[in-house]
């Protein structure tokens, strides 16, 4: 078994990196592209097997195969220590679920300079691996900043014409915010006690959930962490890099971006926020909630205008990461469960409305809104597997995003009912927008660019079904992943109410 | 005969399947074999229907909860994926896949003109939405009937937009689910608050006789309950389209006709009725929701039926009068006839279906043609759906003996014992109910044919798989109301009372009738009188020999006639309260975006840029200069040094 | 008021008039005529506190060796009053209201600081060359030593400066 | 004191060597032999080994910060060798005298990283700074060269007139009238006015050589002005060097009285973070844009003085190995180019890969992004700065300049990377493969150090 | 006399030095200013080091040496800087015939 040689979460970071090194050395395309695809289904494969071994229930097996730690900054007590919780077993399987999946779609697309542009996927998919296996807060600052290199680079050379501002906007943004967390981290780490003979203080996360602040102290640290982590999620009113780089980037840096990376704001969240700085969660809450639901509102309303699709799924997404971060806040099961269960489901379903706008847009060569229409006349089948995952985004019973949707509003209004009730108010606008862009975009008679008949390559078909078929099981019977992360909540949650009293 | 309940899963399991088959295999299977799937499926879990409808209706039942799997497990809150039968649920079973059978087996003839894949499609959609009405029924807790509830939602949605290249038709559609969305907001909050009140939706746990929290709950008008049952009727308010959400189900007729008679006539607008009769204890709990729901019942009776008088577009007057009709059965809910609405449910669901395929007959007959002012004389060519027809105008007009009589009056009644003036209301609703039928009825199929010459020749009876359910359907609604005749008119002749007793048992003081004989007898008589008079009157007014005599119509009209044409402007207004402010707003946003928000983070940069520029000029490449800065830096250093304590 | 006083204010106004003068004068000539009286009072202050040593030194390296050099360098470029146009005038009002607050600072400072008014002792010769001598020699000859370095280097800069370059070699 | 006699002495040897030397291409060799001796020779005392035992009365005093530092110096300045060699000869005549001058700068860097007494402090910084007023007008038909030079010099001796006058009050206040550093160390009592006053001076004075502001005025025109082989030298060894004497001298003589003038350090630190990045983001010279980031870098070098603890000490050896490697790397690809405006980079990405990728990591590690030893270094100043437990904002403020910076470095890598490149064939760049080797190897010195900066810093407690 | 003479003297010089290097334009003329701080420096080491006699007893009378010593090795800096100043200056202005330090604007911004 491979757990006994090398734990879960190394194969997770090191395949990546290592094919990714590896791929800037292949010259010809096609093998560059066989390669990566290959790797990213080892990937794949690996964190399907750790699965098998996330059940917390024999724990010291569970334990051996999924925490190691070894030697670093001994000085300054900081360790190598990466480890899988139920919260990263979930998230390092999105990630190893998205890669194959988007490289397969845009198998056929042409990047000049492939391996270049492959090799820093892979590095992207083990930074981000890394970000959520880091069980040391300086272990995770690392790869928090190593996974943003690579996708400057991505969107900045094979973006669009705007490309260099957006992505040099969305960096500088995202940057420093993480600088200011960093700050942030050192504070917390030297309040932290001695774990080790070496160091007189820790970085481990253990160390960072041992230590109970002073309240003054954490209601100025809380902005340190929250601010990098709202920027990068992002929550209204952080989110204005993100439009402008989404539309630039590439399409398979955007699946990414949208279905990846944006999680490790919610993530860290949960990991690096809530537990650590309880009391003063407990303090910003309402106006955190506050935020996150009028951004809800703010970014669909502003999605009913876009006549851009890929502005138009930007700020769709922005809506549902508002959604996500007010659940968080709400602490509660409904609402951390939730989030949980709509990380995956966010990241599937944003993944298949890009692969789908890729399409049209690779084919019609317009992403106009107002261009387009009456595809579902010519092709049926793109028209279904797109209403299908439109219906998903608004969060249509039996669709997954349902669950998870239902789940967090349930605890937004558990937290404060008009509160929930203002928020719930997307679940309107959120129909009112998709049906728009499904009406305009398929429905009518055909315009100048939708004449000819878009024809799905096998491939496409494939993936296309495959992430359906995942959106009705998830949304039917979504127990599995409840049970997941259920330990994960738990804890938080103890965490917090212990800190209440 | 208990282990039918094993099989009960079947009953929405076999119209999900005919969707797939039909769904996927749209291009592949003939339109016959599509047609037989699809009616097939629906007939075999009417059997099953029946099945339990005679389990149900044993001596002894107990309701049953039969529980699949953990749908949502959160340790303190499970919402398992349960079906709960009871005589409720077995009823609107026999309903459901009845009258879509039916509606099934009339739309493979309706539908034949389409092309291979829309058939197949347009039976796929009917088979989806008769598995998710299903579900709705079966639910066994507030989530799976959300479930349910949405499906339709969806399935009215692509139904309506059926014909998706017509535009008008596809913002008909996407009216409907928007509205209903919206009342699926007020039904989700209500499901949050009932889960953060009760930590549980499943009707088991909330109503049940022996432990049910709800039941235990005493205290009557607690805030908590009237919350949760207000924003519950705003779910029934936007799915059954009552005021201020009817406005998308007279735009819906845009979809095909069998579709308007099955999903927006017989079943899907009627779930609101089931909801709130499902939570009647909740409903008993809290006086003031029970007030709320009779008043806005009745306003939306009434007002439906003014409309409905002067429209001309046949399958328009129907919509209005299903609004209508449903505003009758809110106001029984209301005043706590939970029977009685559940009754009108039923007979509604015959002669309304009946009208609608009518309807359909005769749009067929007349190539598409809708407005009644262009018919008349009908009656001569169309025999059967002349007959069926009129019989489903007396049933809806409520008169005896036909279906609609009995449901009305059990409404009417209690509406009397709970208040007169409710009665009084109603009453008139109904005389405008006969009158707009009738009328309806004169100038289609009487008097002289107004339309074009090769619509005439074209005018002929519709073929049996049209006629067949025609006729099934008028039987139904001229004996149907047997089931439930008034005590006083037949010793326990009340067989649907009987039977659903048990659901209503606990809300039993408020449904109590406390009339007396004579009384009832007396309203009874007055109504029929009244509504006959009304009715002879509008077939003697539009029973038209000469068409010249039609404009009387079609003219422009003026003052309250014109607001009345016009549907009181309702859409127009409603336009001008919530579509334009949205956009509005959201151009205001986005106009914000740009420049307050981005624009702060776009100022850091540029203020950066700016402070830049102006800084390096202190590099002035002046030798003298730079010792002179340091001096004076080397100066503030001192100051502050020396003399800062 | 003895002697020594006496001595003391005459030498200290020689030398703050005839930096006043270095500072102001046009020529550049005369700047360092001036400056070589700076130099000879500062070397009398320096007998005045017998350190003998120190101030023969001054007058030979300073008086001597590098304001000849000055000479030398103007001479060569023989710039004259008119070489040098005004600088702008409220410059040169800042760069002395610059000066003399930090002036003003220290004085102000001082005045209160502690061992100000310590008298100054005379007799026992250190200022004598053989001790000088003795203890440059003994404790710092590795400071001694190093300086050569200095020395060195600055010769090399004068032949890397100084030397004319012939072209065609770069 | 074996560096020091060595360096000396090599410096005289290639003195000579101007004489004896035919060829051009001989004096680097030399001095690449010499500057291998000095590190051998360094690092052998650092082990202990004592080449020459001279008695210097504890004027210097050789700790291992010292010799390890100079061991960071010696190896920099290798590489500096190595990689600008030939550029060296390019500049004029007298490469084995430029070479000789550059052997007195070490002299007066291992002085000045070891001195005791502020006597020898004087000498060490004088001993480092007048041969640099030569290598900055070394290229003499070259106007701003010439300028540049006089500049350094006028300014550098007027900070040295202030440094003296700061000796002296200090001297005068130091009631052992002595001027051994440790002597100065009067316990916490009240800093008496005239060590204040000395203390202030000595501040400016030593600012001026770190090139903080508001005493950095120099920094950007002499950079900019002097040939660019002797601005890398200088911007790198040089200058941390001198944040080494002035840590040093400032942790022994006035280190436990810290909390009395860390205000002064406060405000130079925030003004030079400020002026040196603000100032840097507008720059189109990329020679005049690295004059500003080194001031920028010299504000985080700064923090270290701020903080004053034994972290800042370890974390002023990783940004001066991190600092200087990523620097003398990128002088280097500078100097290759023929146009040194932020345009010339266009497309370097596609001409010259390795070049281009090895520039991307010697600018991610000045930005400091993790990885790379730059991002080590910050870290280290941070942690230290936060851990002194005064002034956060001064950390906040130092996180967002680091921020900022991002800003103008990243514009050069944009340029190489997605901008199109100048058409004419002029612009062409070409390199040997031994100085792209040599780039490659920097790079990886770089990542290595990122990883695992324990590899430096441990040696400071061998 | 009192140290603090002496001190108020040189700083006098020191300051007059300074101002020189602020006013003029000629940079022979600055540099003599700055050659004039440095003697106001040694100028006031010599008086502390008279100044510290008194402590000098307890430490042999070699600390009063010490500043004096420290002048010496001024001048020999002083001296070393001159000659390479003056150098300098020469070079400069045999290129642009000119010794004003208002000419030097080439670098600037």
């Amino acid at each position: 078994m491979l757990g006994t040689y090398y734990t879960f979460p190394e194969l997770l970071l090191w395949i990546p990196f290592v094919t990714g090194l590896i791929t800037f050395f292949i010259k010809k395309s096609t093998s560059v592209k066989a390669w990566a695809l290959f790797s990213s289904l080892a990937t794949l494969v690996v964190s399907v097997i750790s699965l098998f071994y996330s059940d917390t229930a024999h724990h010291t097996e569970y334990f051996l195969y999924n925490n190691v730690s070894y030697f670093w900054l001994q000085y300054i007590g900081s360790s190598f220590s990466v480890g899988l919780d139920g919260m990263g077993h979930l998230l390092t399987f999105l990630t190893a679920f998205s890669f194959p999946l988007i490289f397969a779609v845009t198998y056929k697309t042409e990047y000049k300079n492939s391996n270049a542009f492959y090799g820093l996927m892979l590095l992207m998919q083990a930074g981000f691996m890394g970000v959520f296996v880091a069980m040391d807060a300086l272990v995770f600052y690392f790869f928090w900043e190593l996974a943003l290199i690579p996708a400057y680079f991505l969107c900045s050379k094979w973006g669009g014409e705007k490309r260099i501002q957006a992505t040099f906007k969305f960096f500088i943004y995202t940057f420093t915010g993480s600088l200011l967390m960093l700050t942030g981290i050192i504070y917390v780490y030297l309040q932290t006690p001695a774990l080790t003979a070496t160091a007189d203080h820790s970085f481990s996360l253990r160390a960072f959930y041992s230590i109970a602040l002073e309240p003054s102290q954490q209601n100025w640290l809380f902005w340190l962490f929250f601010l990098a982590f709202a920027i990068k999620m992002p929550i209204f009113p952080f989110h204005t890099w993100q439009p402008d780089t989404y539309e630039q980037a590439p399409y398979s840096t955007v699946m990414v971006l949208s279905g990846v990376m944006v999680k490790m704001g919610v993530f860290a969240m949960i990991r690096w926020l809530l537990p650590v700085l309880p009391s003063a969660v407990a303090k910003f809450d309402h106006l955190v909630v506050a935020l996150c639901v009028i951004g809800i509102i703010y970014a669909s309303c502003i999605a009913l205008l876009q006549n851009d699709l890929k502005r138009f799924v930007a700020w769709s997404s922005i809506a549902h990461i508002g959604l996500m971060g007010a659940a968080i806040f709400s602490q509660t099961v409904s609402g951390l469960q939730g989030v949980m269960v709509e990380m995956l489901n966010h990241g599937i379903n944003i993944i298949a409305l890009w692969i789908v706008v890729d399409i049209i847009d690779k084919k019609t060569g317009t992403r106009k809104i107002s261009e387009l229409g009456g595809l579902a006349l010519k092709s049926p089948a793109l028209a279904i597997f797109f209403v299908i995952i439109a219906l998903a985004n608004i969060a249509l019973p039996l669709t997954n995003a349902f669950v998870s949707e239902f789940m967090m509003f349930n605890g937004v209004f558990q937290f404060g009912k008009w509160l929930g009730a203002f928020a719930c108010i997307g679940i309107i606008l959120s129909a009112v927008y998709m049906l728009n862009v499904v009406q305009k975009v398929f429905f009518g008679n055909t315009s100048a660019f939708t004449q000819n008949a878009i024809v799905l390559s096998a491939g496409q078909k494939v993936i296309l079904s495959v992430i359906v078929v995942s959106i009705l099981i998830l949304g039917i019977y979504p127990q599995p992943v409840f049970q997941l992360t259920h330990d994960t909540v738990a804890d938080i949650l103890q965490r917090l109410a212990m800190a209440g009293k | 005969m208990q282990r039918i309940f094993d099989l009960v899963y079947w009953i929405p399991m076999l119209p999900f399947i005919g969707f797939l088959i039909n769904g996927l295999g749209r291009k592949a299977i003939s339109k016959t074999l599509i047609g037989l799937i699809g009616s097939g499926v629906i007939f075999i879990s009417f059997c099953l229907s029946v099945l339990v409808f005679i389990t149900t209706s044993k001596e002894g039942f107990s309701p049953q909860n039969i529980n699949y799997f953990p749908f949502i497990n959160l340790g303190k809150i499970i919402i398992p994926f349960e079906f709960h039968v009871d005589q409720l649920t077995s009823l609107f079973l026999l309903i459901v896949t009845g009258v879509s059978f039916l509606i099934h087996v009339y739309s493979a003839s309706y539908m034949k003109d389409e092309t291979q894949s829309g058939y197949g499609r347009y039976f796929s959609y009917l088979n989806l939405f008769v598995f998710s009405m299903l579900l709705l029924v079966l639910g066994g807790n507030y989530v799976i009937m959300f479930i349910g509830w949405e499906g339709v939602g969806l399935c009215s949605y692509l139904l309506i937009g059926f014909w998706f290249k017509n535009n008008d038709y596809n913002n008909a559609a996407k009216k409907a689910f928007i509205m209903n969305r919206i009342g699926d907001f007020g039904f989700l909050l209500g499901i949050f608050w009932m889960l953060s009140a009760f930590g549980t939706a499943s009707y088991q746990n909330l109503f049940n006789s022996q432990d049910g929290i709800i039941t235990s709950i005493s205290a009557i008008n607690s805030p908590v309950i009237v919350g949760i049952t207000l924003l519950l009727f705003v779910g029934a308010i936007g799915k059954s389209a009552q005021i201020p959400l009817y406005t998308w189900l007279p735009d819906a007729m845009a979809g095909p006709t069998p579709v308007s008679a099955l999903i927006h006539a017989a079943t899907m607008v009627t779930a609101g009725i089931y909801m709130i009769a499902r939570s009647n204890i909740m409903y008993s709990l809290a006086p003031t929701s029970m007030v709320v729901v009779a008043s806005i019942g009745l306003a939306t009776a009434i007002f439906a039926a003014v409309i409905a008088l002067k429209q001309n577009d046949i399958k328009k007057v129907l919509a209005y009068s299903t609004v209508s009709q449903l505003g009758y059965m809110f106001l029984g809910l209301g005043v706590g006839a939970y029977t009685g609405a559940v009754f009108h449910v039923m007979t509604h669901a015959f002669f309304k279906a009946l009208l609608f395929l009518g309807a359909g007959s005769v749009i067929h007959a007349m190539g598409g043609e809708q407005d009644i002012t262009k018919m008349g004389g009908l009656g001569k060519k169309m025999r059967i759906t002349y007959i069926t027809f009129f019989i489903a105008c007396l049933a809806i007009a409520g008169i005896p003996p036909f279906a609609g009589f009995f449901s009305k009056d059990e409404i009417l009644a209690a509406a009397f014992a709970n208040n007169p003036i409710l009665y009084y209301i109603g009453l008139a609703g109904a005389l405008l109910t006969a009158f707009y039928m009738f009328r309806l009825l004169a100038l289609t199929f009487t008097g002289k044919f107004r339309g074009t010459e090769d619509q005439l020749h074209h005018v002929h009876e519709s073929p049996a798989a049209i006629t067949i359910p025609l006729i099934i359907l008028a039987v139904l609604s001229a004996i149907g109301g047997f089931v439930g005749i008034p005590e006083i008119l037949m010793k326990n002749g009340h067989a649907l009372g009987d039977f659903l007793a048990p659901v209503f048992a606990h809300s039993g003081p408020v449904t109590a009738h406390n009339l007396s004989g004579q009384t009832e007898i007396i309203l009874m008589t007055t109504s029929v009188i009244l509504i006959l008079i009304v009715s002879i009157w509008a077939w003697r007014k539009y029973k038209i020999e000469e068409p010249a005599a039609i404009v009387s119509e079609t003219r422009e009209t003026t003052g309250f006639a014109k607001a009345i044409k016009n549907k009181f402007y309702v859409d127009e207004l409603y336009n001008a309260l919530f579509v334009k402010p949205l956009q509005v707003i959201s151009n205001l946003l986005r106009k914000i975006d740009k420049s307050a928000i981005d624009g702060i983070v776009n100022g850091a940069g540029k203020s950066v840029n700016y402070g830049s520029r102006q800084i390096r000029l202190l590099q002035s490449g002046q030798v003298g200069t730079y010792i002179l800065l340091m001096v004076i830096g080397m100066l503030i250093l001192l100051i502050i040094q020396l003399f800062s304590k | 008021m003895p002697a020594t006083h006496l001595l003391f204010w005459f030498l200290s106004i020689l030398a703050v008039v005839a930096a006043i003068g270095v500072v102001s004068s046009k020529n550049p000539v005369y700047s360092v005529l001036w400056l070589i009286i700076v130099f000879f009072s500062i070397s009398g202050h320096y007998i005045l506190m017998n350190a003998q040593f120190l101030a023969i030194v001054n007058i030979i390296v300073y008086a001597g060796a590098i304001m000849v050099l000055f000479l030398f360098v103007i001479m060569l470029m023989n710039l004259n009053a008119a070489a040098e146009p005004p600088k702008h005038v409220y410059l040169k009002i800042i760069g002395v209201i610059a000066g003399s607050c930090l002036m003003i600072v220290f004085v102000a400072a001082f005045s209160q600081a502690s061992n100000s008014h310590t008298l100054l002792r005379n007799g026992t010769g250190v200022g004598l060359i053989k001790n000088l001598g003795k203890t440059l020699f003994s404790q710092y000859v590795v400071p001694f030593e190093i300086s050569s370095v200095l020395f060195l280097s600055a010769m090399i800069g004068a032949v890397v400066i100084g030397k004319k370059e012939n072209p065609e070699t770069v | 004191m074996n560096a020091i006699i060595v360096s000396a002495l090599w410096g005289v040897v290639m003195m000579f060597g101007g004489v004896f030397f035919k060829k051009r291409t001989t004096p680097k060799y030399w001095a690449i032999a010499g500057i291998i001796i000095l590190l051998v020779a360094n690092i052998l005392e650092f082990f202990g080994t004592h080449l020459f035992n001279v008695d210097t009365r504890d004027m210097l005093h050789f700790d291992n910060f010292s010799l390890h530092f100079n061991t960071v110096a010696f190896s920099c300045t290798l590489l500096f060798f190595l990689l600008n060699g030939r550029d060296v000869e390019k500049v004029g005549q007298h490469v084995s005298e430029y070479f000789s001058l550059i052997f007195f700068v070490l002299c007066g860097v291992s002085i000045s990283s070891s001195f005791n007494t502020l006597l020898m402090l004087f000498l060490g910084i004088e001993i480092m700074s007048i041969p640099l007023y030569i290598l900055t007008g070394s290229d003499k038909r070259n106007l701003k060269s010439n300028e540049a030079s006089l500049k350094y010099f006028l300014m550098g001796a007027f900070s040295t007139g202030i440094m003296l006058m700061g000796i002296a009050l200090i001297y005068g206040g130091n009631s052992l009238g002595s001027f051994y550093i440790n002597t100065i160390n009067l316990g916490s009592g009240e800093l008496p006015v005239m060590i204040a006053a000395g203390l202030v001076l000595l501040i400016v004075a030593m600012s001026f050589k770190v090139s903080a502001a508001p005493f950095h005025f120099w920094t950007p025109d002499v950079y900019d002005g002097a040939p660019t082989v002797f601005t890398s030298f200088m911007a790198t060894i040089v200058k941390i060097a001198g944040f080494i004497a002035f840590i040093r001298l400032f942790q022994s003589s006035f280190g436990v009285m810290h909390q009395q003038w860390q205000i002064l350090i406060v405000i130079i630190t925030a003004a030079t973070l400020l002026i040196g990045n603000l100032t840097a983001v507008f720059q189109q010279s990329v020679k005049r844009m690295l004059a500003y980031s080194s001031i920028a870098q010299a504000g985080f070098m700064m923090l270290a003085l701020f903080a004053l603890n034994d972290t800042a000490k370890e974390g002023l050896i990783l940004y001066a190995a991190a600092y200087s490697l990523a620097s003398i790397g990128l002088f280097a690809v500078l100097i290759k180019m023929n146009d040194y405006t932020i345009e010339g980079f266009n497309g370097l990405g596609r001409q010259q890969p390795v070049m281009a990728f090895t520039a991307t990591v010697f600018l991610l590690s000045l930005t400091g992004i993790p990885l790379t030893a730059g991002f080590t270094a910050k870290f280290y100043m941070l942690l230290a700065a936060v851990k002194n437990g005064h002034q956060f904002w001064l950390v906040i403020l130092a996180v967002i300049c680091a921020a900022i910076s991002a800003y103008y470095y990243f514009k050069v890598i944009q340029a190489m990377y997605f901008k199109e490149p100048a058409t004419d064939i002029n612009n062409q760049v070409n390199v040997s493969p031994a100085f792209k080797f040599l780039l490659i190897i920097t790079a990886a010195l770089i990542i290595i150090l990122g990883v695992v900066p324990g590899l430096l810093i441990d040696w400071l407690y061998y | 006399m009192e140290i603090s003479w002496y001190i108020y003297l040189s700083l006098a010089l020191f300051c007059i030095g300074i101002i020189g290097a602020l006013t003029r334009r000629n940079s022979i003329i600055v540099f003599m200013c700055i050659e004039l701080m440095l003697n106001s420096v040694n100028l006031l080491l010599v008086a502390f080091s008279k100044m510290h006699l008194q402590g000098a007893n307890m430490f042999g009378g070699a600390q009063a040496t010490d500043a004096q010593i420290f002048v010496f090795f001024i001048m020999i800096v002083a001296a070393a800087e001159v000659s390479v100043g003056l150098a300098i200056i020469v070079m400069l202005y045999r290129n642009i015939r000119s010794v004003d330090i208002n000419f030097l604007n080439r670098l600037k911004n």
